[in-house]
Parts: structure tokens; C-alpha cells; sequence
């Protein structure tokens, strides 16, 4: 398989993820839920249990042959990863727990150490709790205004709006979703990067949902900041990746403290070491950054371009099949879309809709999806939302579309 | 083809999750209190009025959520009526019970609210059953002369 | 096995490491760097395999059969650590990335939050740096005093010393190691906390090591806050753990804001969700902490005595065959101690000594072991540590011994 | 027993390690710089002379660390002498390449650091033996008219 290849032979990559063959209660596992977390390929279960089986020592420090080969394996991560992103150089990579650790570490350092109060950091309607509430946890911290940028009522930004908040000059930071992981909508990153810096601000795309579907290159782009957890782009749990333009990461403070991340130590005074060890104090995810790797080399190896259009055609054939179910209603209408669909159903909460097509095997979550505040802008208190992956049938879509009808029956 | 959720969806839920009878605040009241599940978003508010003796004489709610926390709300408003603060902590303990393990064999006055016993088969839902309870009984906790 | 078994069949127990069996460069794997990092035992492997492979989704927030039981998996991890460290309940135990997180969580939150500038932090002069720079910084960020109780020249903690350093009822906060990494120290825990009970101090006890070689009960050492990382207790990369008093994380402020960790959120205001949530921002290590619960239920199986008295047996035996050979200077004489030993050899820098024993198969650290200010008190640059598991055999020792012998004529 | 060292320990490297010959501050010295690896502990500092012409007269060293970085330290001391900013540079990159790889089939100079070339088999001891060249650049990159 390779990147020019365009269409994904389904059948056979599903071959790849052991899990997919579970059934629930006696029925065959539709998951259409991996917006939340992505399963996982044979090819991440075998390097971590390589790693546990035949090769593993902590890192960095060890002058021995097992130590010597993990910490090759978990720095090549680094380069598969500035790869993936199309970032400068491996030093501006920082591993991280997850996505939500990552924005914390920016807001922490870059927004304590950098941004001076007064100054403003954007945000919009449709972030992830994630890159709300680091915000607001700096706002009252440290002085620093926090302005919301509108979505229309397709789930759109407000395009008109965002350069407006910026005019003042005020924003230091803009922190914005690079895909929503409620209504599917991608931003469009590159102009907002554009006008973010036309007036003095930088930008951070929060892409946990964006890089598991399309090519990211934060060069062109024009980002400042990029993040991604490795559990939604078919890894491990556990890591999580902050991408910096180097000469921020150079500038910022460290965030945690402890070992590995210092030059030298003494009570009275300690260095800290280069980018971007300077940010990963203590022993790191390891083995999850050896699951990450394969995760990265699976996607690449299936190709991007192939992961967007087969999602692409599973989006179109999920809004035929579902828009037409009487009292199903499709939150969020952009033009550009990922694999993401949310909907309410009349006369249905979105958490019994869960509990019905639980019964038939089928995945999906149910609530506020980690976005209240967007939940009000749509005037809703939670929305079923299905997510696909690679790995997601047009068949699966079929059954779910199929059973809503029922479910639909039922509430009635 | 969802027979199988009968347990959890019998007829008086899907009734009182679409038609509840008590879900309006109460104009006049001596308590209230908020209930939320950060997990999932249902939210709901009880109000409470006494009568001389300080059993509950009337009870009211408003609630966003599923049909299982609707109804149970609803069902809760009818059940404590006439009950002190004493019988509705007991009350409220044998109704958890109830719905986590879907039976409580030495319990009285669970009648009305044995509908909801099966939702003990989904550990996920049984929250949205018991947290109109515990906005009960905050409310009365937090009512002076009612600790 | 059970708890009241004192002899280990180690020659059984091996079997359950895969990675025992492995050769470096056609000799035996001699692993005797466990303090840095444990190897795993199938029980772990198989563990998050089985999740990888069977029933896997996101957590906390999903109706749906895999979601649920995922979080059954997940949370059983807090019960059993909850039991494994003697904790009142589940609520006391957060999950972190590792010890560092976990110390930091602590500096941040109870450091900013409760401390207040003017009071006085108490460590000492052989702690990790990972127990030492959250403490710098905070003393930078926040001004607290940082004080440091001196140690004898044996290695053990001054405890006039101690005592005198509280006396003035400054110290607000003690952090101390339950066990050095470097000397092997067992520290008097329960008098650490007596004492700074007594002058109106909390305490904190890094256990990174000692949760690993002994029972620990929390309630009986009358502790505060007590930390450890997973992958030294036999479990994955990843996940760590913080436990504290209910009754002080109620008190604390968050630490890392995003999804999980709300009770609600809108753009002007959030509340938090409960202990432990509070604590646990975005979405944790799931596949960690699955791992993490069956290096607990296989530690217990194993049984603490029995683990105690086989490291205690070894650590004899490495003395006895250690202390002899000629040049070779052992650091540390602590009456207390556990399964770690460092040395030093005239005419041979630790480096060199490593690299020697890497090509025996032998592998150890070698450096400053994340402890500067103590290889300073102990007026060297670095040095040599063997550390030792549930795993390892006196006939690994002996050829450690044997080995030196030779390292020490080739560089004469 | 370890023969298969020997690459790595040659005669020399034993020896300057032991007994090396550059091992102290200058008493006259143009400039020093330090440096340091952090994850091993090893630190050096070198004090360089000029003459007139602009080329190092003399090199010393103070360094704790290895027998590697040590051996390394004094060999370069000699190799350096005679030498200008620009040759030095290129000197030190190919003495990286030779310790990385090595080999260095191009380069010219190398004859009396060649016994440092078996560190290439042992990727965790490269820094050992370049950390006093980056020494060496940052003392004479700091001097001014030698940038
Ligand atoms: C005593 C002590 N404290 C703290 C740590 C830090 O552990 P981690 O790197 O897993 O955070 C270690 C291990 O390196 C240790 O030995
Ligand atoms: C858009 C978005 N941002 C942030 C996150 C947080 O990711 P994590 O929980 O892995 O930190 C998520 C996923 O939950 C997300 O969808």
C-alpha cells in the first residue's frame, strides 16, 4: 500500500485489528465510536509486546544494551513524528500524555512565561473541554483576557467575527480546534494561521481529531503550535505530542520538573536541558511511544490520501442515510468535513439512543462530548455521535442508519 | 429486535419518560436542590414542600436527561409524598439498591419504583436513576430544621 | 504463592519474564538495572494485550458495551492500589505519568494553593531530582524557602538534623524518599511523619522505590502524600500514582484543566468534578492502568514477604561478594536498605565499568543516577548501581563479582 | 575475556586516560569554555593559547568523565596545536564523523585521533569523546576576532 493509493481494501485492513472480530452479546461489533479512541492494529500490539518481551530498559541514561536499543526505538518515534507533522527538526517534538496534557504544557509555560496580563488568547465555540478549560485556569491565574470566537449555525467559524477579535492587537495566542470532534467540522487552519499572524498572535491547532484523517503539515499550514494524542491515531494510550516552532520551545519555561529534563542540579540552582527534553521530565511513555511509531508507519503505510477519501465517501454515505430518518436531525452542516457525525432524535435522548443500539452491537457515544459550551451554542444538552475510521464499513453505517429506524419505532 | 431492553424500557418509563406528571417547579415550596452528572450532562432540580408534620406534601422537578432519569424524577415526586426526611433516606437506600443489584428483598414501599429495577443490568444508566434522589435529598438536607 | 511464603522459587518465577530468556551479544541477559526500570511479566503483557485485542474503547463517558467495560478494567486499577498501599478508599488514588508527574501535581497544586510564600519545604540531600526541581521552582515561582536535611556520611538521614529543621514550625511541607536510588537507604518513614505531624508539617514520601521491595501501608507510616511510578513495580511505561489524603485533595486546586476533570464547564466559569477526577485531565492511560492492575495482582500473588526477604537475601550476598574486591569502594552503609547497591572502582570511571559489563551481558547504570547534590555529598562525579528484583539470582551477583574482578585488571 | 573491547580500549586510550598530558588550566590563556552532558555527568573545561598568527599554541584541559573523554581531551589538546578557528572546525567535524561511523575516509589530520574511532561500535560513548571538542569550538567561537 502506499499514498497514492486512493482506495482501502476494507475488507483486509480490517484483518489488521484483532478486536473487530468481538461480537457483543451475540452480536458482531459495529464500533463507530473512534473519535473517542481509535482500536488498535496488530502491528501497535506486537511492537509494544516486542518491546516487553525482548527489548526494554529505561532510556537516556543507560550505557547497556537494552537501554541503548529502547532509547533508539523511543527517539526514532521523534522523527516518525516530526515526519508525520512535517515539522523543522525532531527537537521540536514533545511528548505528552495526550492532546489535553500537551495544551496544559502550552498554557502553563508558553501562557504563564510569555503572554503578559492583558493580553488575550482566542478561542472559539466548538473547542474540546481541553482547550477551554487550560484557558480559563490561565485567565484567572494570570491576568489574561479569554475571548470566544462565534460559529455559525452550520458549525462554521465566524470568519468575520475571528478577524475582528483580533484587531485589537490584544491576542497573544489563538488556540483553536483543527476538526471538532462534535459536529466534524475542519477549520480552516492555514487562513486562520495567516490571519493570526497578521496581527501579532500565535496559533495552536488542537488536532486530535484533525491528524487522524488528513495529511497535517504544519509548515504549510504556518502553525506555531500543533497537538495530537496518540490513542485516536490508532496507538497506545499514554502519549500525546506537543509540536512547537523550536525557537518558542527555546524561549519557554519548563513546565514539569525532574529528572531527565535538566542539565545540571543543585539546590540552589538548576539548568535545564536542550529542546525538547527541557519539557519531559521523569521516566516517559516509553512503550507507548514504541506503539506509537507503528501506529504512525500503519497510517503511512495505508496513505493519507487513502484514509481521506475513504472517510470522505463514508461521510456522504452516512448524511444520505441518515437525513432522511424522520425526526433525525444532523447537528452541524460545514462544507468541509470529517468522519464525525453527530444527530438528535426526536422524542429519543441521545443516552437511551446509546443504550438501544448498544443492544444490536453498536458502538456510539452519548452525551456532551466533552463540549458544553457548544452543546449550548446548538441549544442541546448532549447529541449521539458516530465516528469513523479506517477501519469503518459502509456497511456498518447501514446497519446503524437501519437500526435508528428502529430505535426511532421505539421511543414513538 | 430490542426485546431485550424491555427490562430497562418497561411501558411506565417510556410513559413517564415522555409524559411525566410532576415535572414543574412548585410555586410555592420549603426546599430545592440541583443534581448533575458531570459524566453525561443530565442535570435536574427538585423542589419540596412539607406539610405541618414534616412529611413531604408535594414534590416537583425539572430535569434534562434520558427517559430513565425522567421518569424516575417522576416517579420519585409520587413515592415521597407524605414521608418524612427520615423514611425518604431509607427510602432513597433501598431504591439504590434496587437499581444497582435490581432487587431488595427486604424493602417496603418500593412498589411504585419497581419498574426501575432493570436498569441494574446497565452500570452506566443506574445514575441516571438515582440522581434525582440525590437532589432529594439535598434539598432536604439542606433545609433548616430538616438535617 | 501467598503473602506468607518467604522463599521465592526464582528459577519459577523467571519464566513469567519473557525477556529473561534474551542474550546480548551471545551471553545471558545479566539484568541488574531494575531500579531504573523492572521488566514485565507476562501477566502485564498479556493483560493489555487482552484489552488491545478484545475489549477496548475511551472511558467514563460511553454507553456502550466495550466503553463500559473498559472503565470497569480501568477503575478496578484505583481499588487495587487503593489496597495495595493501605489507602481509606479509592478517591485518595490519582493516576499520573509517572512519579515526576506525580511529585509535581503535588508542587503545583498544594504548593501554590496551600502553601504560603514564607514557609519553608524540607528535602533532603538524597533525593531524585525529581524530588528536588518541582521544589526549586516552586520555591522560585512562589517564595518558599527550600531547606535540605543533610545526611551522615553512611547515608542515612541526620535526624538531630531533621528535628532541628522543623523546629522553627516554618516547614509546611516534607519530601523525603521512602528508599534512595542511589544508596539504598531505607529512610525512618514513620518517624519522618511523626516528626513533621509534630511540628505541624504534612509530609510526602517518594516510594518510586520502596513500594517495590516491601509492603507499604500509608495509614501505619501516618503519611500525607506518597508517590510511585508504575514501571518500576513490574508494570508498563506510563502511569504512575499519587495517593493523598481525601481530606487534602478535596483542599487542592486542580492541576491540569480538560475533559474528565469538570464537574461543568461555560467560558466564564467551571466547576470541578470529584476527587479523584479533579485531578485527571483528558483521557488517562487506560491500557496502562489495566497493565499496572496486573502487576499488582501479580506482586501480591508473589507475596511482599516473600519478595522482602529474597531482595534482602541478595543484597547480603552482593555485600559479602562485593565489598572484597579490591579498588571497589561501596557508596552508602545504611543499616536499612534495600535492593540497590552502588559502587565505585579506583582507576575505572562507572562509565567505562558499564561498558566493560555490557559486553559480559551484564547490565547496570552508571552516572549520577538523577541525584547530583548527593553524588556532590558523597564527593564523586558518578557512580556504578546494581539493582535488584524479584528476578534476580545470587548466581547474576556472582557473576556481577566475577565480572568486576576482571574489569578491575583490565584497567589497572 | 573482554577482547572484543579492545577496539574501544586501545593501548593509548588506556593510557591517556589514565595518565593524560594536558590535564591542567593554562596559566596564559586567550580563552575557556565549558562543557557538559547532562545525561552522564561528564564535564570538561579547556583553556586555549594563541600566537600571533592567530593558530592555538597551546591546550589544557580539566575534565571529569571517562577514560574515553579524558583520552579524547588529551589527544585533542596535541592535535589542535598549530591549528586555526576554520582548520579546527573542520577538524572537529570530521573527528565527529570518524567516531559516529568509523571511518573518515577523506579526511586528512586524523592519524593520532584514529584510536578513538572504535567508540563508533558503541553509540552511547560518542558524546564521551566529542563532548571536549565542542568544548574546544565554544572557547574559540566566544573569543572575539575568532568567530
Ligand atoms: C527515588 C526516585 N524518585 C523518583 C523517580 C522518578 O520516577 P519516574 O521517572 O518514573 O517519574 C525515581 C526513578 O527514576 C526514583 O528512583
Ligand atoms: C478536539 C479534541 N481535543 C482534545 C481532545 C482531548 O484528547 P485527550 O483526551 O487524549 O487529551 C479530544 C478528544 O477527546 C478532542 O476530540
Amino acid at each position: 500500500m502506499n499514498d497514492r493509493m486512493t482506495h482501502l481494501d476494507v475488507a483486509l485492513l480490517r484483518r489488521d485489528f484483532p478486536i473487530l472480530s468481538e461480537t457483543i452479546r451475540g452480536k458482531p461489533l459495529v464500533f463507530l465510536d473512534s473519535a473517542a479512541s481509535a482500536q488498535k492494529p496488530r502491528a501497535v500490539i506486537d511492537a509494544m509486546v516486542g518491546a516487553m518481551e525482548h527489548q526494554y530498559a529505561n532510556i537516556h541514561r543507560g550505557l547497556h544494551w537494552m537501554s541503548e536499543r529502547t532509547t533508539e526505538a523511543y527517539e526514532g518515534t521523534r522523527d516518525l513524528t516530526a515526519t508525520l507533522l512535517g515539522a523543522n527538526s525532531r527537537e521540536e517534538i514533545v511528548f505528552t500524555r495526550n492532546s489535553t496534557e500537551a495544551i496544559n504544557l502550552v498554557a502553563h509555560s508558553y501562557g504563564r512565561g510569555i503572554l503578559k496580563p492583558g493580553q488575550a488568547v482566542l478561542i472559539s465555540e466548538m473547542e474540546h473541554h481541553s482547550n477551554i478549560v487550560p484557558w480559563q485556569m490561565l485567565r484567572d491565574a494570570h491576568g489574561i483576557e479569554l475571548r470566544v470566537c462565534p460559529i455559525t449555525d452550520a458549525g462554521e467559524l465566524d470568519m468575520a467575527a475571528y478577524e475582528g477579535l483580533l484587531e485589537d492587537r490584544k491576542v497573544g495566542l489563538v488556540a483553536i480546534t483543527h476538526m471538532s470532534n462534535v459536529l466534524g467540522t475542519y477549520t480552516p487552519a492555514a487562513r486562520l494561521c495567516a490571519l493570526a499572524h497578521e496581527y501579532g498572535a500565535k496559533i495552536l491547532l488542537d488536532g486530535s481529531q484533525a491528524v487522524v484523517h488528513r495529511r497535517v503539515d504544519v509548515k504549510s499550514l504556518d502553525a506555531d503550535f500543533y497537538v495530537f494524542t496518540g490513542h485516536k491515531l490508532y496507538g497506545p494510550t499514554g502519549i500525546g505530542v506537543l509540536w512547537a516552532r523550536a525557537e518558542l520551545l527555546e524561549a519557554m519555561p519548563p513546565f514539569l520538573g525532574g529528572g531527565d529534563m535538566i542539565s545540571s542540579v543543585s539546590f540552589e540552582h538548576s539548568s535545564w536541558a536542550r529542546i525538547p527534553h527541557k519539557f519531559e521530565a521523569g521516566t516517559p511513555a516509553i512503550l507507548e511511544g514504541i506503539g506509537l511509531s507503528a501506529a504512525i508507519k500503519y497510517v503511512n503505510a495505508v496513505g493519507f490520501d487513502a484514509i481521506a477519501a475513504h472517510e470522505q465517501a463514508l461521510v456522504e454515505h452516512a448524511l444520505a442515510r441518515l437525513s432522511p430518518i424522520q425526526g433525525l436531525s444532523i447537528i452541524g452542516h460545514a462544507q468541509d468535513r470529517g468522519g464525525v457525525i453527530s444527530f438528535t432524535m426526536e422524542g429519543a435522548h441521545a443516552h437511551d439512543i446509546a443504550t438501544l443500539l448498544d443492544r444490536a452491537g453498536i458502538a456510539v457515544r452519548a452525551g456532551h462530548h466533552c463540549a458544553e459550551p457548544l452543546m449550548r451554542r446548538m441549544g442541546l444538552d448532549s447529541t449521539a455521535r458516530a465516528s469513523f475510521a479506517l477501519y469503518t464499513t459502509q456497511e456498518e453505517i447501514d446497519i446503524l442508519a437501519d437500526t435508528l429506524i428502529r430505535v426511532r419505532e421505539f421511543f414513538a | 429486535m430490542f426485546e431485550d431492553v424491555r427490562d430497562l424500557y418497561q411501558e411506565v418509563i417510556l410513559d413517564r419518560g415522555r409524559h411525566p406528571r410532576h415535572a414543574q417547579r412548585l410555586d410555592a415550596f420549603d426546599a430545592t436542590a440541583k443534581g448533575d452528572n458531570p459524566m453525561c450532562g443530565d442535570r435536574v432540580q427538585v423542589w419540596v414542600k412539607h406539610n405541618d408534620q414534616g412529611a413531604v406534601s408535594d414534590v416537583g422537578f425539572e430535569a434534562r436527561g434520558c427517559a430513565i432519569s425522567i421518569a424516575s424524577a417522576d416517579l420519585m415526586a409520587e413515592a415521597a409524598i407524605g414521608h418524612t426526611a427520615t423514611t425518604l433516606r431509607k427510602l432513597s437506600a433501598d431504591f439504590a439498591q434496587l437499581v444497582t443489584s435490581g432487587d431488595c428483598p427486604d424493602c417496603a414501599g418500593l412498589e411504585t419504583l419497581q419498574p426501575l429495577s432493570g436498569v441494574s443490568e446497565f452500570p452506566s444508566r443506574v445514575k441516571c436513576a438515582t440522581l434525582p434522589w440525590h437532589a432529594l435529598l439535598s434539598a432536604i438536607d439542606a433545609e433548616p430544621g430538616h438535617g
